[in-house]
């Protein structure tokens, strides 16, 4: 399949889930036993083309990339003889939020047949005196939509919107092409630690990603537990 | 088309017409039916209406046809309409309510400086309907009446007690999300 | 006071009300009439309607009942009122709404856990168009704010309360299969 295809798809999924559940209805896998390394294997290699989608949303993919590599390494520790049966299977909690989500996928299905039928329903147009009447039958919201409007009228002196400078992947990936002109080692924590934002984080971390897989940058860690260089090749 | 069919789709065009349809209304969208199909329709709806004594009738009234209500019911129907439910507001009265709900205890003066109108007769309105109740006086020049929202306030609008009304930042994440 | 004669008042208040008329507003205009006489009224009414073949229909929605056009009408219906169908929800915010309807109520935190994505989008949405309101704020740390479905809810998915919604489990058979 062409890459082009697989972002089309991607941006069909609502999230993780929704990816996840695609994934094993594709192979008719049965929910209640996820062959886990199969199926992570097959959704790491969706969300590597990823970069396209907001960054929020890409957080989400790859925090269910850990929880499935996590899952996956739990599966493959040794259990004692006395520890199984009371260890719980390391899936169950993956399991009940696969199927919750797909039953509500069908009632979300549901309600827009229904909304479907409603649609082609009429009620009588407002009689003269009722449009004469604007008044309306106000809730929470309304109430703090007005007391909103009343704030925002009150702002007098203009609001100087200061656009938050936002770095795209690509320009991530330029500024560390860069730092390697001058030095063949950038310490991972250092870089991570100068990140303002969430957003920039995971921009950072897929910058690296990509610099590694494209073999710009070698990833190297000395001691177990210690930091990351990214070593230029 | 049969004329029973025709009677309801006439009947369902009249229904959701805010003012009389004409006939020229009725005849764009059955351009497949005469316009005498159409006028025996309707007068066969009329006729339908009255042979089953319904509360309502079918009558051609200044150059069209509509549905409404027999004369006869007229004292039901402003029974009714002096009893509909009052949280209905019209939006200068919801404004004012809104602020005295976020800041109360308010004063009028307070009120008018943040809406930049007068709301005096917004503040009758919401005393008429119970929402706002005087929460005493302020200590200050003139001692101006403050006020506060009423239990009344709370029952229509669903609250528990006034800390359930969400923040104006609550409100902004979802706004700017 | 005689059926037909009750029937006749209760269509006639039924047509006016500009929304659902609940059992109560009925029995506010009609004090002499017992609950139950004004809901057989009602019932026989709404047989009275289908009997005859109507293009409308009474039936009972959101909590009140209404008369309204029969859904095979609507193409003739859109073609005069030149009302083109409004447009659908998202997948996320049916999805969502679906979590809301279900669950209910339900605080932000508890949505996203269950789809497993941000949701406050799809939440503004619903917001926006009168689909939930806060219902009160959860007893926990942050007290974060609660929702539910609305009335509107009722009417735009023609439901007449929340019961009448399947059951979450009869979507497990769906899921098993």
């Amino acid at each position: 399949m062409s890459e082009v295809a697989y972002q089309i798809k991607l941006d069909v999924f609502e999230g993780p889930l929704d990816l996840l559940l695609y994934l094993i209805q594709k192979d008719k896998i049965d929910i209640c036993d996820i062959p886990i390394s199969h199926v992570t294997e097959q959704y790491l290699e969706h969300i590597r083309l990823l970069q396209d989608l907001d960054m929020e949303a890409a957080g989400e993919f790859l925090l269910m990339a850990a929880t499935l590599i996590h899952i996956k390494s739990k599966m493959l520790l040794p259990t004692t003889k006395e520890g199984k049966a009371e260890e719980p299977d390391p899936r169950s909690e993956l399991v009940q939020q696969l199927s919750e989500h797909k039953k509500f996928k069908a009632a979300a299905e549901m309600l827009l047949l229904r909304s479907v039928v409603q649609q082609e329903v009429f009620t009588r147009a407002s009689l003269e005196n009722d449009e004469k009447n604007t008044e309306v039958a106000a809730t929470v919201i309304d109430l703090i939509e007005a007391f909103k409007r009343v704030l925002d009228r009150r702002k007098t002196s203009p609001v100087i919107e200061i656009a938050l400078e936002e770095m795209s992947l690509e320009q991530k990936i330029e500024q560390i092409k860069t730092m390697f002109v001058s030095t063949d080692r950038v310490n991972l924590t250092q870089l991570f630690d100068a990140c303002s934002s969430k957003r920039e984080l995971v921009v950072t971390l897929l910058a690296v990603l990509e610099l590694a897989k494209e073999d710009v940058i070698a990833l190297l860690q000395e001691v177990h537990f210690g930091v990351i260089y990214a070593l230029k090749r | 088309m049969e004329l029973s069919k025709l009677k309801s789709i006439v009947e369902v065009l009249v229904f959701v017409s805010n003012e009389p349809i004409r006939l020229e209304q009725l005849e764009a969208v059955l351009p497949q039916v005469s316009r005498e199909q159409i006028l025996a329709a309707l007068n066969e709806l009329a006729g339908d209406y009255d042979a089953r004594g319904s509360g309502l009738e079918v009558c051609e009234i200044a150059g069209g046809w509509r549905i409404s209500t027999r004369p006869e019911y007229h004292e039901y129907l402003r029974s009714y309409l002096k009893k509909k439910p009052s949280a209905r507001l019209s939006p200068a009265a919801l404004e004012t309510l809104a602020i005295i709900a976020y800041k109360q205890p308010i004063t009028i003066p307070e009120i008018l400086e943040l809406r930049g109108v007068s709301s005096s007769s917004a503040i009758k309105t919401l005393l008429d309907k119970r929402l706002i109740v005087p929460k005493g006086r302020k200590e200050c020049v003139g001692r101006p009446i403050m006020y506060g929202t009423s239990r009344e306030f709370l029952i229509q609008f669903g609250l528990k007690d006034l800390s359930e009304l969400p923040s104006i930042e609550e409100f902004e994440e979802l706004v700017s999300s």
